[in-house]
């Protein structure tokens, strides 16, 4: 059985869920009790599972993304948010340095268990600061997992499996999607990190998406579908582990690949999966790998620009129409 | 267009506690509380803010404003007070909460719309949007919207401008730096690093903490340690802070941190100052204060710092209330004026994408160039590439 | 293999200042200070860490040990004398210098010294090195090697043990963590954000600054705002601050610790404590201290933690000469001992690379396996994969 | 007229000549100037410059990366040392936030010429916090230049070049090189940024790389060329802007490309090489670019571990051979 819930809600789901199941698990962050969650993610958490459990923070993430480490290090679950991953440079060192390398440099004595979740991405003319992508910059560290759900039923299992791994797992929301409805199974269901999806299939042309630009793939290959050119859509839902076998799969199938990030472009998740795509399929591509990524320029403020800036499915159908050569 | 908010030397009288300072004669233009003309100037900029900020309020309700929005509605007295201690050469910076200092250090209110509009006239191009006024010529180096991230900024300027004095000479003043912050912000870890760099190195910088109670939902209590002596943290860096309480009175806030200034400007070391205030909306377009009480809110907007300055100006027999009554419609219709032309001005021409990202050309960069707001107005009409420096 | 250090509850007396604290029957083993068996069990733990740094540098110069390497010599009383003041379960952590933490919070030197040489015996199966002294066991958290860094993760330790005691009831008694952390460390600002949380969380967690005088070659003062009294920065914070000056006098040390402690365990409110202590040694094995005099290195000499509490038991007629020598010979056989083990015993294994990145299998990651020391006999013969939780 | 000096003094003559030719240069850093550097890359500069232009700091990388990006907002032109980019993370926000973007975002007002420069990279033994490649992540955002210096002339004239461009640059340099000797003409010069230096020419494999890698990418070539296989080693010097045009222009000729990386794999220098190289040169390539990277994992201390996460010449041979189908 499935209902229509909110983005937003399946994430409440996930973490109402888990912390009824496992005692262990908490949610702390900026604005996340009394407020309901800035983006009214965690809305009625505080009634239903009390000050102790859902903790609302001062504006300190280096502090309190350094509290949950040390929590998980003595085996709780916490899950940190930041109301927006922009936030999280301000404590990258905890983020980066210290919640994946932890079990590592502790010789396998201390692992660290937690969720950090939050906003990635450009919400409607943040600016510069506040509209990062992290999964670029972030991807490049081992010792983390990444998820980064296009849907309400990925964003509710992905997550809920998040909170049952003993890995810190980096959970990538858009504030553009959060209002997204979509069906999600009344059951209790995990979906494993890892497993990219076959949103749609076609023999001419593989896109690769993950999170909110794979809404964008599935425009452009509804429109491409209209003159003829069928694609494979990939949401790849998990960027670590990558499941580059189901993209390779396609790949040998469609000969052709675009991938669609919306990152900045340099030593993207764009590029790697293109060196990837081109590691294990050079014989099967007819073309070069194309990218398509928010432009190489800071977010600018401008609806025109940042418009402009961002990936969308004219870009894509651009792309996929050049991959293909125009079949 | 509207003239540049004019910030002439003003003369010297004995209203108010505050006595004329020692340091008035010093470099820049000298600005100083307490004649009824100044008054009346501080008068008409808080109500020029405001009236700014309730038209910001409808052009977001009608869309033509985007992004975050945080209204500066109820602090006036802080940035108009701070910012009138100051001279003109003095450096400020700010967060987010950033239209009313860009205004009170006299930023044509048209290039302050037109960058909420992201128009290609606004102070940043339509590039930086509500959260980051940018003004060169009136030393405003931006609001800044990564909370705490502008307090070691301030620093540099301090740095910066000590270093011009001391070292290469190319300055024969102090110049004194002032941060704004809020009540949140310093619980950032940035801001007790910007604290004691500033002592160790003997920087002279303000750090003015605007405590309106709240960040977002949290009040002060909830986010900080020593919550009602925010103004007491400074005695850890060695420095002795400063309460100013009567933070919705202009003059008070003015005649208070002029000592402040006056006394950094000479020991060239820094200071924090905590301004007890208020923000008469939520903290951004989309809150609905549901945190804080009617009775709460009731009880300061009673202590609005326009109603009490006109009022006392009134009762002092310094004003009519006809002119008080002229003086806000024409406010009004200079900001009506304002927000029509915003919204009849030109975006970004798309070229600008890859403009500013570089000073030079390289692969799809464009080199930089000015905002219109700081190019004559030949020049304006011409387009070749200016270096920014 | 040498025992571990124990530390069986002692018998309460009454020398030195300190009187018997009320709480010392409470939960985990009781340690005091005071009588002659615990002084000298903490003269030995001293001597016993010494001598592991003197070996240490010894093995740097032959290139046994590499990377950064930071010698505790001097510190030593702050060490034996806080840890002695805590449960065995009290959760600490600290910075790089960690050595001396782990030896007191007994640690086999055996592991300690095998992870410094890189070996598989190592605490961290030789991948953690001479700034990652880790023992699950012995509840020790770390040595980390950003400065600072360790500060949020203490209150993240605090926060664990009140969650466990009031909100899933796993644990019936309250757990004080103790943080160590340096003078230079104080000028991050994860120091601050994290001193604000534990404030505002009311954290049961206690900051310890090891003042030795200097961050590298740094000195505090020109590092640092209100430098003779870091101790008082906790004001900021709504808390007290300690300072213990005689901070090379075990004793003192423990026993002024110790009513912080107490403190801390009853009210579960956070403090801070600053010890006066000094490095012997420069910062890190390739410094030649040339920041410091020779006179103040000899004033400091002077005050050995060591000679200290062996002078005081053998005036006190508690310790003879003779019996200390055989102390000092001991500890040196085993110190001497364990070199020799940890210089034969094996790298890790190659496979070691990937194994302990991600707690399960999944491309060329192997899962995680135990460190040799937290496995018993048997187990460490096996090869099979074990949980890390 | 050159003459033998170390990369660390190389650095300190760029530093020193640019301190004497613009008073508004400054040296701050922490130990920069009482202890002539951690690695006495700043020796003297002191007693040269006095107290009021080599500065040094407390320990907090936030702070002065802070206060060095408000100078240059001012005009002057700072030279921020961090010990080691590992401790950039700290003030990740500082340097990935507010120096590339404030042009942009201010409009153009407001350009920040600082420099950041500092060692990058496994040292010997520093542990998994201690032995950050910070290229890849810092490159994917738009608004810094990145340069890294293999050699001691290079050292000194990109740094030259480093303190007069009017952006933020990056420099990154490696604490294994800085004993390293070379040539380095006494006469003022300067190297250009965004130029790559071919370092050994060879028609049947293109090799690539930045800083230390480019020793192992030589030491591979030598080696290679005793069993016949000639390759083009193009030291790349500066990531952003990257000079494709010299390394297509070599892959053109050689048909095969190696990437030689020090720092993680994913997303990464190596990954963006790899996409550039296939999207420029899709035609002429007779293989898949090929990467040599740091292992996927945090960095041990071991020595036996660490060396075989590290590339080496042995890695890159390998990879030669099998981009050139063991010619
Ligand atoms: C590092 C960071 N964390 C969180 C935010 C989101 N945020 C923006 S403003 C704000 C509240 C700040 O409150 P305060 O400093 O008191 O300033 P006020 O809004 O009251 O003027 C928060 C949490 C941010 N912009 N940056
Ligand atoms: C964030 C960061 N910056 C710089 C360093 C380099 N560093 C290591 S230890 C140290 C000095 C720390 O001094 P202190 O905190 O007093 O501790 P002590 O060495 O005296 O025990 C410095 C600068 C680092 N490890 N991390
Ligand atoms: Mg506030
Ligand atoms: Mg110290």
């Amino acid at each position: 059985m499935a209902r229509e819930i909110e983005f937003r809600d399946a994430l409440r789901e996930a973490m109402t869920e888990e912390m009824h199941r496992d005692e262990r698990v908490f949610l702390m962050g900026e604005e996340v009790a009394q407020y309901n969650g800035a983006y009214k993610v965690s809305r009625g958490m505080l009634e239903e599972f009390g000050a102790e459990r859902i903790i609302d923070t001062p504006i300190s993430e280096t502090g309190f993304s350094g509290l949950g480490i040390g929590a998980a290090m003595m085996g709780l679950r916490p899950i940190i948010e930041f109301m927006s991953w922009s936030f999280s440079l301000v404590s990258a060192d905890q983020v980066l340095n210290n919640a994946p390398k932890m079990l590592y440099m502790s010789g396998g004595q201390f692992g660290v268990p937690i969720v950090f979740r939050g906003n990635d991405g450009a919400g409607g003319q943040l600016g510069s600061t506040h509209s990062w992508c992290v999964e670029s910059m972030f991807a490049n560290v081992p010792g983390l997992k990444m998820i980064i759900p296009a849907f309400p039923d990925d964003a509710k299992g992905l997550l809920k499996s998040a909170i049952r791994d003993d890995d810190p797992v980096f959970c990538l929301e858009s504030e553009r999607l959060l209002s997204l409805k979509g069906e999600v199974p009344e059951e209790e269901y995990l979906t494993p990190i890892g497993e990219a999806r076959v949103r749609r299939t076609g023999n001419d042309c593989t896109i690769v998406a993950f999170g909110r630009p794979v809404h964008f793939a599935l425009e452009a290959a509804t429109e491409l579908a209209k003159s003829g050119i069928e694609c494979d859509v990939i949401d790849g839902r998990s960027i670590r582990p990558l499941d580059m076998d189901t993209i390779a799969t396609s790949v040998r199938k469609t000969n052709a690949c675009v991938v669609v990030d919306q990152s900045w472009p340099f030593a993207s998740i764009a590029s790697e999966i293109s060196a990837q795509v081109q590691e294990c399929c050079f014989d099967d591509l007819d073309n070069h790998v194309h990218r398509v990524n928010n432009d190489d320029v800071p977010a600018p403020y401008a609806t025109n620009l940042e418009q402009a800036m961002l990936p969308h499915a004219g870009k894509v159908i651009e792309a996929v129409r050049s991959a293909t050569y125009n079949l | 267009m509207r003239p540049p908010v004019t910030k002439a030397p003003v003369k010297q009288t004995n209203h108010k506690k505050v006595a004329a300072s020692k340091n008035d004669a010093a470099k820049g233009k000298v600005k100083s509380s307490n004649d009824a003309k100044t008054l009346k100037h501080w008068l008409r900029e808080m109500l020029l803010i405001r009236e700014f900020e309730v038209r910001t309020m409808q052009a977001y309700q009608n869309r033509l404003v985007g992004g975050f929005c945080h209204i500066y509605s109820g602090q006036e007295a802080v940035a108009v007070g701070t910012i009138a201690a100051l001279q003109d050469d003095d450096p400020i910076i700010t967060a987010y909460r950033c239209h009313g200092h860009a205004l009170a250090r006299g930023m044509d209110p048209y290039y302050c719309m037109a960058e909420l509009f992201g128009r290609f006239d606004g102070c940043a191009k339509g590039k930086g949007g509500s959260m980051h006024m940018f003004d060169r010529e009136k030393h405003l180096y931006g609001g800044h919207a990564i909370v705490g991230a502008q307090t070691p900024l301030a620093t540099g300027l301090a740095f910066a401008t000590k270093y011009e004095q001391e070292v290469i000479k190319t300055s024969d003043h102090t110049r004194v730096t002032v941060c704004y912050l809020g009540d949140g912000a310093l619980n950032q870890g940035g801001f007790h690093e910007a604290m004691n760099l500033a002592g160790v190195l003997d920087l002279p910088v303000i750090f003015v903490i605007e405590n309106n109670g709240y960040a977002m939902g949290t009040s002060v209590a909830r986010g900080t340690t020593l919550a009602d002596a925010l103004y007491r943290k400074a005695e850890s860096y060695g420095m002795t802070g400063h309460l100013i309480e009567e933070g919705m009175d202009v003059v008070t806030v003015h005649d208070q941190f002029k000592k402040v200034v006056d006394e950094t400007r000479k020991t060239s070391k820094p200071d924090l100052v905590e301004i007890r205030t208020y923000r008469f909306k939520g903290h951004s377009m989309s809150d609905p204060r549901k945190y804080r009480t009617h009775e709460e809110e009731e009880k300061w907007n009673k202590q609005d710092p326009i109603d009490h300055l006109s009022h006392d100006l009134i009762k002092a027999g310094e004003l009519t209330q006809d002119e008080f009554k002229k003086m806000t419609t024409e406010i009004r219709g200079e900001i009506r004026d304002v927000v029509k032309r915003a919204s009849e001005a030109e975006p970004p021409p798309l070229d600008e994408l890859y403009v500013d990202v570089h000073t030079g050309n390289w692969g799809p960069f464009k080199g930089t160039t000015l905002p219109n707001m700081l190019r004559g107005d030949n020049e304006k009409t011409t387009d070749q590439n200016q270096e920014s420096h």
